[in-house]
């Protein structure tokens, strides 16, 4: 449990570092405190175990009102593009349906869901973005996803004018970092939320021309 | 029977139509939100808050009409506009519920740690949030001033601003992930802005509330409790410094905002 | 024993306004527990209404009346200082009466 | 009401409510008419309660919202101008018992009446208002109940 924490104070005083002189000393102390408020604050409940709490690289850096500093931002971001794993034989589409399922469901990961499989996961999806046009109860945190492929020219998901486009959503959904340091969009491949054929399921309601989110 | 379903089933498409072309969904929503407002079921609550604070209970058989809420003993009207707030007896930065509690030990002879290990709406936690509701609504309409005074009041709002911008997690979430900017919504519910001044009764001056979704009334540590779950962290602890710095955080920010608690809720 | 009923009874012209809120789970015997049990169903079936002992109306409730139930109807000829008097009755026998005076 | 001899041929919670319908003793135990609350479509609550076809009609109101942030509490004002109502009902078409609520109005109360229902999906919600006469009126209106909240 130690190491933990050390690490993250580390993390803390080197982006305080980074960030420049506008840190106080008091100010580093109050990161101190808060630090150890929050390790004093929770307890293990079901599958969400107070190791939650310890923050890697990105997780430390975004947890202010302040953005990182630029080089620390690259760090991160060269990080998540370095750690994005490709879908086997490059199998990156699935079914378009399964995805609106997915998109629809918020469960996952919390102290009342029994299981962290994949498989007891939704893609949170629509509690932070427009997708179909059918479903009004959409949030707005991402921006809206609703005609994402034909906005982007996807008619065709094997032409090789939609790799490009097809590779960075992959990206994106695999782990959002790799385009925004401090995205506010779960890591779904990155954290293991969602498992490749999920995420093919994703990317087939987004790309696929068939989809409704495509066709309507 | 038969020219019943039939004329049915032409009505409904012929209102399908008009309803998809009138009304937005927020326009409906908040048409909504309006005919819930009168008959708020947080009524019940404050009742029965009402009348556990005048009643003798516990191994002292004693009431709570002695307990100081932060503006002298048993001043309630104006007291939760100003929660949390340090207090000298316990040195301690305290919210509503933390005073409650330490009430209920030192007048009624109640064991503190005992409630704050019973889950919400169970035994004395279901007291608590009836208590917390009353007294809420003695103060709906007044403005929010937390003091800043003392040392301990200035740090908790500290700590407090730092474990709301604090991610972590399988989702990486911090409180600031959903509170962090204006007008923004999650699914069709809008999220009110923490940061900064929320305006009147939006966020922090809304709760207690009552939750509509699940017909329960929700006190502040149960709504930070639920955010926290919702935010894939482990579990918050009743009462503890993080929470209750938070709510110095929040409700310094909800400073001049209007109380509109006990509120209801989706 | 059941929480008060909260009563408020206005006049409104030559009529009273009544809002009535009630506490009840109103469980509608088709949910699931933790461990997979069915909650078994417990909600209000019979509801009356009276002024001044007399009854104006009266009301059969199935388990989709909304948890906490809400009720508002209007009694003719009424007037201020009247008494209006509420009762409930569920389904496992537990009743509760309270009164209210029309201001 | 001529339908009183059909029903006495149904089951006896049936006839027990005949007891609840007619002029209620103070303190009667009015039974609960669970034939009616059990049924699963419009057609057959308002049937169970010795209703004929119901008629679609302008003087009988239904109010609510077009969209519910949440189903679990949905506001719901069913009202009539027309004199001589015995009975007013609430029903949620798509729900598992069609059947909410059945409201014994009196000359000493208005037939306007506010509550509010659950509704397991979107639904058609109908106000039904049983005359003195026989006649069975209803009205209807769509609501449309979204999904909130982080769903978690």
């Amino acid at each position: 449990m130690n190491l933990p924490i050390r690490t993250a104070i580390a993390i803390a005083a080197v982006v305080a570092i980074v960030a420049g002189c506008a840190t106080s000393p008091s100010s580093q102390d109050l990161d101190r405190e808060a630090q150890a408020a929050m390790k004093a604050s929770f307890r293990d409940q079901g599958i969400a175990k107070v190791d939650r709490l310890n923050q890697d690289l990105g997780q430390a850096a975004c947890s202010s009102d302040k953005p990182p500093s630029d080089a620390v931002a690259e760090r991160i971001m060269a990080e998540a593009r370095a750690s994005v794993e490709w879908p086997a034989g490059g199998q990156y589409f699935g079914d378009w349906r399964e995805g609106e399922k997915l998109a629809q469901s918020g469960r996952g990961m919390t102290w009342t869901d029994p299981s962290a499989a994949t498989s007891a996961n939704g893609g949170n999806c629509y509690n932070c973005h427009q997708i179909s046009k059918a479903e009004i109860s959409y949030g707005t945190i991402g921006p809206s996803l609703y005609n994402y492929g034909k906005l982007r020219g996807v008619s065709d998901l094997a032409a090789p004018s939609s790799q490009a486009v097809v590779e960075y959503t992959w990206m994106k959904i695999y782990n959002g970092k790799t385009v925004n340091a401090c995205s506010n969009m779960p890591r779904f491949g990155h954290v293991g939320l969602l498992d490749p054929q999920q995420m093919s399921h994703l990317m087939s309601l987004l790309l696929d021309p068939k989809s409704p989110v495509n066709s309507q | 029977m038969k020219t019943f379903v039939v004329g049915m089933a032409a009505v409904l498409g012929a209102t399908g139509l008009a309803q998809a072309q009138g009304k937005s969904a927020a326009e409906g929503i908040a048409e909504y939100r309006k005919m819930l407002e009168d008959g708020n079921p947080a009524d019940l609550f404050e009742a029965k808050g009402e009348a556990l604070w005048k009643t003798r209970r516990g191994p002292k058989n004693a009431t709570l009409e002695q307990c100081d809420l932060g503006k002298g003993p048993g001043v309630v009207k104006g007291a939760f506009v100003e929660l949390p707030r340090y207090f000298a007896d316990t040195k301690k930065v305290q919210d509503l519920e933390t005073r409650l509690v330490t009430c209920m030990e030192a007048l009624q002879g109640f064991d503190g740690a005992e409630i704050a290990k019973t889950p919400f709406g169970r035994g004395e936690q279901v007291a608590l949030t009836a208590l917390a509701t009353w007294i809420a609504a003695e103060s709906r309409g007044l403005r929010f001033n937390l003091p800043q005074g003392h040392a301990a009041e200035k740090k908790s709002y500290e700590i407090g601003k730092r474990v709301f911008f604090y991610r972590g997690g399988p989702y990486d979430f911090s409180c600031a992930s959903c509170h962090g900017e204006e007008g923004k919504r999650i699914r069709l519910q809008d999220l009110p802005m923490l940061t900064k001044n929320p305006g009147d009764g939006v966020g922090f001056a809304a709760w207690p509330a009552y939750r509509v979704s699940n017909g329960e009334m929700w006190s502040m540590q149960l709504r930070l409790n639920d955010c926290f779950r919702q935010q894939r962290m482990p579990y918050p602890i009743f009462g503890s410094e993080a929470t209750i710095a938070l709510g110095s955080f929040m409700g310094v920010n909800a400073k001049g905002a209007e109380s509109i608690a006990p509120a209801i809720k989706r | 024993m059941a929480d008060p009923m909260r009563i408020r009874a206005q006049m409104a012209g030559d009529k009273a306004t009544v809002r009535v809120l009630m506490s009840h789970e109103m469980e509608t015997g088709q949910r699931k527990d933790a461990a997979g049990k069915t909650i078994p169903a417990w909600f209000i079936q019979e509801v009356s209404a009276a002024l001044n002992g007399k009854t104006v109306m009266t009301a059969q409730w199935g388990p989709s009346v909304a948890k906490n139930p809400f009720l508002q109807f209007n009694v003719k000829g009424a007037k201020a200082g009247d008494k209006i008097a509420i009762s409930w009755l569920d389904n496992k026998g537990d009743k509760r009466t309270d009164e209210a005076v029309v201001a | 009401m001529h339908t009183r001899r059909e029903m006495l041929t149904r089951s006896a919670a049936v006839m027990g409510l005949l007891a609840a319908a007619g002029l209620l003793p103070q303190d009667a135990q009015a039974a609960w008419s669970a034939a009616a609350f059990d049924a699963k479509s419009v057609a057959d609550a308002v049937k169970a309660l010795g209703g004929a076809a119901p008629v679609e009609s302008k003087d009988v109101t239904i109010t609510g919202p077009d969209i519910a942030e949440n189903g679990a509490v949905v506001p719901i004002g069913c009202a009539t101008a027309l004199a001589g109502v015995k009975r007013l009902l609430v029903l949620v078409e798509k729900n598992p018992s069609a059947l909410a609520a059945v409201f014994e109005v009196s000359d000493a109360v208005d037939a306007n009446i506010n509550t509010r229902v659950k509704m397991g999906q979107s639904s058609n919600v109908i106000a039904v208002a049983m005359m003195g006469d026989g006649k069975v009126l209803f009205a209807q209106k769509e609501i449309k109940v979204t999904l909130g909240g982080c769903g978690g």
